[in-house]
């Protein structure tokens, strides 16, 4: 097995404050993996450095052998990277459909000369990024929402469409950052069936989540932060065991 | 002391609570747990007098509450320790101590509650004309924790107390908030720390999506299958 | 618009029919009545108003129409305004611009449209176009800096010059004039400088004027301007021989400028100061109906209104080409005589005529020479 | 340069930018408030200078005293203004752009009323104090000046004390970091508006009693400083202090640049330092803050265009413009052709800017530059090379856009900064058109120049100029109708939409932004040449930044990120004040009440009303 994604000693400051200290962490090609942790515990904030919002202070990170510190997110994105956030980020007055054929960004090439001659490989080019688009609705559930407003769907499907914008992208790697958060138990269910079917496509997957039945269900090797270290790492049944982890999370009150 | 019922909030066309109904007696701790997005930090601005409810009410000591301005909830004696501490970063620990007293009439009585404040987190005192963006996460907290007290309320709303702090900080805060407490302050508590939260309240309500799914004494829900397994991670 | 346009034209044929049997010479004015430069604009309208109801008020064969329109200073404006003056109101001839370079965006259409354009604009470009229809009221920037100059070397015995001018077509046409009038003598201004419109605080230009050890200060541009920086040589205190070219004629300098601008000499059409019973009634007229003494751009647009009257009359015929052929007829002193004295054009459409030289002196301006 | 002389430069540079502190502080107070910047601001000096002027000559009172009073009734009527205008507005939750629009609005009404009531001429105020200069510290000073100095410092003074040490202060710097957390601890939001209206134009006015007496009471006294002022605040990041030293500090800079190096590139140096900088300590800024066109009822997507969905409809829109425009050119007068076409050729340039703003949602007021580019390069390129005219347009537009690319880096701003940066951009082009005299002429300008000309063939009717505008409108606006719905034209508004999630999506914002620049600024430029020869002469004055702002209008008024609204928009503040001729002194107190009112109950533009009545006849066809 491949590492798609490596981090070594990668450290973020936000002035005072360490958000991540020396994180070492490393996700494998074709694998399911949780990072769990604290609220606070510099789980967003790993993702930030990995997809290149943020810009970390030290160390090295590595994305499908390439070295991506310090490139900027489009770059990171471009190389096959997608991701969703915590605070869901959608292009709220654009419709569904156009949210995802954005996400098909990387795929195509029509700058704005091309775009204002049109010659015939625009043309199909354009009918290809819908194309593309609609598939990524369609394996959410989404296809017949297509000319909705994004704004004006429910909250568990702005967080399904922003997976299927990161989907159209045809990404080796997705960042899910806590995808579950503000859904339904029955929302959750569908949810953990995408992710199985995601990886089913090649995709590998790398999620935060405060779930703990999901991450222990679908996650094959779960990392533990706290404090911006790491303080576990390995099977679901591993880490529930580790002492260490009980304690964090426990935030040190003895909970009977 | 406080009663919830019914309250739905929506923003825009997207309704984020859905018939959330609750109680929080006097003296009491309750504690409200779930997961990110479930609605929890909604639930507070709405009784704060931030977010005007769609449906339902919110009496506060017998008086109906919802749909008034902030300033007259916090002047009533309700006040927020938000999430993320939102200190006034560019403000003086002191003048953000001083904004906790905005509404109170008298100048004299906001000067000793500071002073108070003071002999209650001495760090606060040693750093008192320092800017607060520049103070540490636990010592922010303290500074919220110390700036919705010197409003005097009778009804203290915590929002993720614990977020982002070191363990050690976490048992600090989650002692602080048992002396407050005993000192006669009724309390609702937000908090995904749902051991923490649950060891502190006398009674919890689980909200997932936007719904009360679980409520009772706290005992039991510590004990609860369900709760045990999303929210504890065991 | 259509609607709005029509009704205009409903509400101006009403107009004329209830003049009776007087014809109505229609004379459009264009200016700017908002804006920076309202009060020349202000000027403008009220010396062509002042004689309009003189011939109204007599009851001749004719009677005056103002059409009087608004650029706001902005050539833009200028022209859609000369355009709808020109084929909406049909008028005779245009009085207009003030704003130099918006005289010049004109000059294109009155040859187009064959109107005669009477402008009191200075700058040096107006008349070079070659359009037979232009006539400058006004004596150019050439013509008055050449004037000035010329007086203060050879009567004020000056020889060191600063030259300050506002940085629009203006003050550039009036600042170059003045320069190539010292070359001609062999002279260089020991300053040469030029201040944003917009700017209000001259301390640095007036520190440089200072270390250059000049005397005498050029300074062209809005009257304000020129005000201002009288004050603020008289606050840094500086002593210094101010000059000014007809953009300063106005009673406003004197009134803004208060003492700072004693002792000032000014090259200017038209002076309240001349003793000429005839002059001396016009200025208490003007007095009496705007209360303030007229200026040189009231009579220069005072007469230009007789003017045209005076070719209608001569004719018989309100007739553009009529109008504009009388103009071009006045080559020699004698066939118009108006305020300013006897009226020529020379065959770029220049009009002549000598230039008071005066001084001021507690706050009344004394002619030194004509 | 003695130190004498130096020292009397920083002296007046110190007063002068005493009056740019204060007016300075009034936008940067309103700015941290509620985010508008309040183009009225100037306006504010203006009644502060005339009410100050009443007073001192009607009740005979000390100048102290007509200055506490001065300062007061100004306030006042900021918040007169704040409760009947601007408040409904903001509670609408409008875009920026569009209380920016208001306030323009405002600004115009009260120039004009100011006109009015106190004529066109500036008036100058009496003598006040000795004009024997005092000596402090070996230089001769004014009283006056002193007493200008004096004031403004103690206003400073008083404003520092209170927002540092009142309750009311603290709690104003806590609203205006995180208003929702400052409403939980009872700052009330409204009263707190109101106050920083109230004070930033009690400032404002006592900055016009202060520079009054140097400069006359007028009408137009708050427009020579606003610029500056603005600027001030920039400098000093719009922070209370920082307005106050960045006032004194670009005072006392622009008066040494006149005094020392040459005045002719006075405001250059003072643009660019500000330019310099804005690139330097506000890049890491740049994410922060509401995006001016949010909340706007922008077009993002087909399904609410208008020409998508049914072909039919598509060609029958179609036809009827087509039979609109052949009946508008035979039936048209020669005068209605004429303020026609130049609202066309204004259109092909807010087109452009429409692709910047309301696509892109960068600010920019600076595009008159790039329509100015344009202008002098065909002009140029036709006078000096003999390039025909088919040529030349083409070139002009070339060249407009290469100017864009070269100042393209100041994208990298945002929000306000990206406003004032593009502002100074403006300037500084209009200043070269003036300074670089061998190419552009100065401040003489061009004139004389050839009309299009068509393989020998010279156009000169309105009518065959209305074909050629029109033409080339057609064009433009095809060309960006693709542009806008591509893939580029997506990528833009989801950069508009969320930075953010654009480039997590693989999008390169920052190119996008400046292709969109570009692109915005060749068809300025287009516009410019075809402007240069209808028009036949042009200078630096009709590039000003009162014309960028006139852009920006047309597209706020059409309606943001609508193409067809570009068009309208431009059609109708162009033809607006033609309409209102027969107003006369009214005119730009209706023209500007118009601006408020229609800001105030059409926020979504001309386009929104378009787009409600094609679904309205949709509905009813159905």
């Amino acid at each position: 097995m491949t590492m798609l994604l490596e981090l070594e000693g990668v450290t973020k400051r936000f002035g005072g404050l360490t958000a991540l200290d020396g994180v070492a962490l490393d996700v494998r090609a074709g694998e399911v993996r949780g990072l769990i942790g604290p609220n606070g515990s510099g789980k967003s904030t790993l993702f930030h450095v990995a997809s290149g919002v943020h810009r970390a202070d030290g160390g090295r990170i590595v994305f499908a052998g390439e070295p991506i510190l310090g490139r900027s997110s489009d770059a990171i994105a471009r190389l096959g990277l997608a991701r969703t956030f915590q605070d869901i980020q959608l292009f709220y007055d654009m419709t569904v459909l156009e949210n995802a054929m954005v996400g098909c960004h990387r795929l195509s090439r029509a700058g704005a000369l091309a775009a204002m001659l049109r010659p015939p490989w625009v043309a199909a080019e354009e009918r290809m990024i819908r194309e593309r688009a609609r598939e990524a609705l369609a394996f959410v559930g989404l296809v017949d929402l297509a000319a909705e407003r994004a704004r004006s769907i429910p909250y568990g499907h702005q967080r399904l469409l922003e997976i299927a914008r990161a989907l159209a992208a045809e990404p080796r790697l997705m960042l899910l950052d806590e995808p579950a958060a503000g859904m339904n138990p029955t929302e959750t269910r569908a949810l953990m069936h995408h992710i199985a079917r995601l990886v089913d496509r090649g995709v590998t997957v790398f999620l935060v989540e405060h779930n703990m039945k999901m991450v222990m269900d679908i996650c094959q090797r779960i990392t533990v932060l706290n404090y911006g270290k790491v303080i576990a790492s390995g099977t679901p049944a591993e880490v529930q065991a580790d002492a260490g982890v009980v304690e964090a999370y426990l935030g040190g009150v003895a909970a009977g | 002391m406080l009663t919830i019922t019914d309250l739905s909030v929506a923003y825009g066309p997207i309704e984020v609570l859905k018939g959330v109904s609750l109680e929080v007696a006097e003296g009491a701790i309750v504690a409200l747990i779930g997961g990110n997005g479930a609605g929890k930090t909604t639930t507070l601005n709405t009784i704060s007098g931030l977010l005007r409810p769609v449906r339902g009410e919110i009496r506060f000591a017998g008086a109906r509450v919802d749909g008034t301005p902030p300033e007259r909830i916090v002047a009533a004696g309700i006040a927020q320790v938000p999430e993320g501490r939102k200190v006034f970063r560019n403000l003086t620990v002191h003048e953000c101590l001083l904004m906790g007293g905005l509404v109170r009439r008298d100048r004299a009585g906001v000067a000793a509650d500071v002073e108070r404040m003071y002999g209650l987190f001495p760090r606060l005192r040693e750093r008192h004309r320092q800017l607060a963006g520049t103070l540490s996460g636990g010592e922010q907290q303290m500074l919220a924790f110390g700036r919705a007290l010197v409003a005097r309320p009778r009804l203290l709303l915590l929002d993720e107390p614990s977020m982002g702090l070191a363990p050690k900080i976490v048992a600090d805060i989650a002692r602080l908030i048992a002396d407050i407490r005993r000192d006669g302050m009724t309390i609702l508590l937000v908090e995904q720390n749902a051991a923490m939260a649950l060891a502190l309240a006398d009674r919890g309500y689980v909200l997932e999506a936007g719904r009360i799914v679980l409520e009772a004494d706290a005992k039991s829900l510590l004990e609860d299958e369900r709760v045990k397994r999303a929210y504890l991670g065991l | 618009m259509r609607v709005l346009l029509a009704a205009s034209a409903v509400a101006f044929g009403l107009g004329a029919s209830a003049a009776g049997a007087q014809q109505v010479i229609k004379i459009g004015v264009v200016g700017p009545m908002t804006g920076a430069f309202a009060a020349v604009g202000q000027s403008e309208i009220t010396g062509a108003e002042m004689r309009a109801k003189e011939i109204n008020a007599a009851g001749g064969k004719y009677k005056i129409e103002l059409v009087t329109e608004d650029d706001a200073s902005n050539c833009d404006q200028t022209v859609n305004a000369t355009v709808k003056l020109i084929t909406k109101d049909n008028v005779v001839a245009v009085l207009g611009a003030m704003n130099s370079p918006c005289a010049l965006a004109m000059v294109p259409i009155t040859r187009r449209y064959k109107t005669p354009q009477f402008t009191a604009g200075v700058g040096t470009s107006i008349t070079k176009q070659g359009s037979d229809y232009v006539f400058r009221i006004a004596v150019g920037s050439i013509g008055q800096t050449r004037e000035l100059a010329a007086f203060a070397i050879d009567k004020l015995g000056q020889s060191k010059f600063a030259v300050i001018y506002s940085d629009d077509e203006y003050g550039a046409s009036m600042a170059n004039g003045f320069k190539d009038a010292l070359a001609a003598r062999g002279m260089q201004p020991l300053v040469f400088d030029s201040v944003p419109r917009a700017d209000q605080d001259f301390t640095g230009q007036l520190t440089k004027i200072k270390a250059s050890g000049a005397t005498a200060l050029f300074t062209t541009g809005a009257f304000t301007f020129s005000a201002l920086m009288a004050k603020q040589a008289k606050q840094l205190g500086m002593s210094l021989q101010l000059l000014g070219d007809t953009g300063n004629a106005s009673p406003k300098y004197i009134e803004l400028g208060g003492d700072a601008v004693e002792g000032a000499v000014l090259v200017e059409p038209y002076t309240p100061a001349d003793p000429d019973p005839k002059l001396q009634a016009f200025t208490a007229k003007y007095k009496q109906q705007y209360g303030r003494d007229p200026d040189g751009w009231v009579a220069e647009h005072y007469d230009a209104v007789e003017m045209i009257h005076q070719a209608v009359l001569k004719s018989g015929k309100i007739d553009r080409q009529t109008v504009r052929d009388f103009a071009a007829s006045l080559k020699a002193p004698g066939t118009f005589r108006g305020i300013l004295g006897d009226w020529t054009f020379d065959a770029t459409g220049d009009a002549s005529f000598n230039l008071y030289k005066v001084q001021i002196k507690g706050g009344q301006k004394v002619i030194l020479a004509r | 340069m003695d130190i004498q002389t130096l020292g009397q430069l920083v002296l007046s540079g110190l007063t002068i930018g005493c009056v740019y502190s204060l007016v300075g502080l009034g936008f940067a107070l309103t700015l941290r408030a509620t985010e508008l910047i309040n183009f009225a601001q100037g306006e504010m000096v203006m009644l502060g200078s005339f009410i100050g002027l009443t007073l001192l000559t009607t009740t005979g009172l000390p100048y102290a005293a007509v200055f506490v009073l001065v300062a007061i009734a100004v306030g006042l009527v900021g918040v007169l203004l704040e409760r009947t205008i601007l408040r409904p507005i903001l509670d609408r939750r409008a875009p920026l752009l569009n209380l920016l629009i208001a306030t323009l609005g405002l600004s115009i009404a009260l120039q004009a009323l100011a006109i009015i009531v106190w004529g066109r001429e500036p008036v100058a105020y009496p003598r006040l104090f000795s004009d024997e200069p005092v000596m402090v510290l070996g230089l001769r000073v004014q009283a006056l000046n002193l007493w200008i100095l004096g004031l403004g410092l103690g206003v400073m003074a008083a404003l520092h004390w209170f927002f540092q040490h009142t309750m009311t202060g603290v709690s104003w710097r806590a609203a205006s970091l995180d208003p929702a957390t400052a409403a939980l601890f009872g700052v009330n939001r409204r009263r707190n508006v109101a106050l920083t209206f109230a004070i930033s134009a009690a400032v404002g006015g006592a900055a016009g009693v202060l520079i009054a007496p140097l400069f006359f009471a007028s009408f137009g006294i708050g427009h020579s400083v606003i610029v500056k002022a603005f600027a001030a605040g920039a400098i000093g990041g719009f922070g209370i202090v920082g307005t106050m030293l960045g006032g004194l500090a670009l005072g006392v800079i622009e008066t040494l640049a006149a005094g020392i190096v040459s005045s002719d590139y006075k405001n250059v140096i003072t643009y660019s330092a500000l330019l310099v900088i804005l690139m330097v300590f506000y890049r890491p800024t740049a994410r922060a803050g509401r995006s001016i066109t949010e909340g706007a009822k922008v077009v993002a997507s087909d399904v609410v265009d208008l020409m998508s969905g049914d072909r039919r409809r598509a060609a029958l829109l179609v036809a009827g413009g087509a039979a609109l425009w052949l009946a508008f050119l035979l039936l048209a007068d020669t005068y209605a052709l004429r303020i026609t076409n130049m609202a066309l050729i204004a259109a092909i340039a807010v087109l452009g800017l429409q692709l910047v703003v309301g696509y892109t949602g960068q600010f920019s007021f600076g595009h008159a530059a790039f329509y100015g580019v344009g202008a002098y390069a065909s002009t140029l390129l036709t006078m000096k090379l003999g390039v025909p005219f088919v040529l030349a347009v083409p070139l002009a537009g070339a060249t407009a856009a290469l100017a864009g690319l070269l100042v393209a880096p100041v994208l990298r701003l945002s929000g306000h900064f990206l406003a004032i940066a593009t502002l100074a951009m403006g300037e500084i082009v209009q200043l070269l058109m003036l300074n670089w005299k061998w190419l552009t002429n100065g401040a003489y300008g061009i004139y004389g120049i050839p009309l299009p000309s068509f393989a020998g063939w010279e156009l000169e009717s309105e009518e065959g100029f209305f074909v050629l505008i029109s033409g080339v409108l057609a064009l433009v606006y095809l060309l960006l109708r693709r542009l806008t719905r591509s893939r580029f034209g997506r990528s833009l508004v989801a950069v508009r939409e969320n930075e953010l999630a654009a480039m997590s999506s693989g999008i390169r914002a920052d190119r996008q932004k400046i292709t969109a620049f570009v692109v915005g600024s060749a068809c300025a430029g287009v516009a410019g040449a075809l402007y240069a020869h209808y028009i036949a002469y042009i200078s630096p004055e009709s590039f000003s930044f009162l014309a960028s702002v006139q852009m920006v209008t047309m597209v706020v008024i059409g309606g943001l990120g609508s193409l067809p609204g570009g068009i309208v928009g431009a059609l109708a503040v162009a033809l607006l004040p033609e309409m209102l001729r027969a107003l006369a002194d009214y005119r730009l107190v209706v023209y500007g009440g118009l601006l408020i009112l229609f800001m105030m109950f059409l926020p979504g533009g001309l386009a929104d009303i378009g787009r409600r009545a094609w679904r309205l006849a949709a509905r009813v066809r159905a």
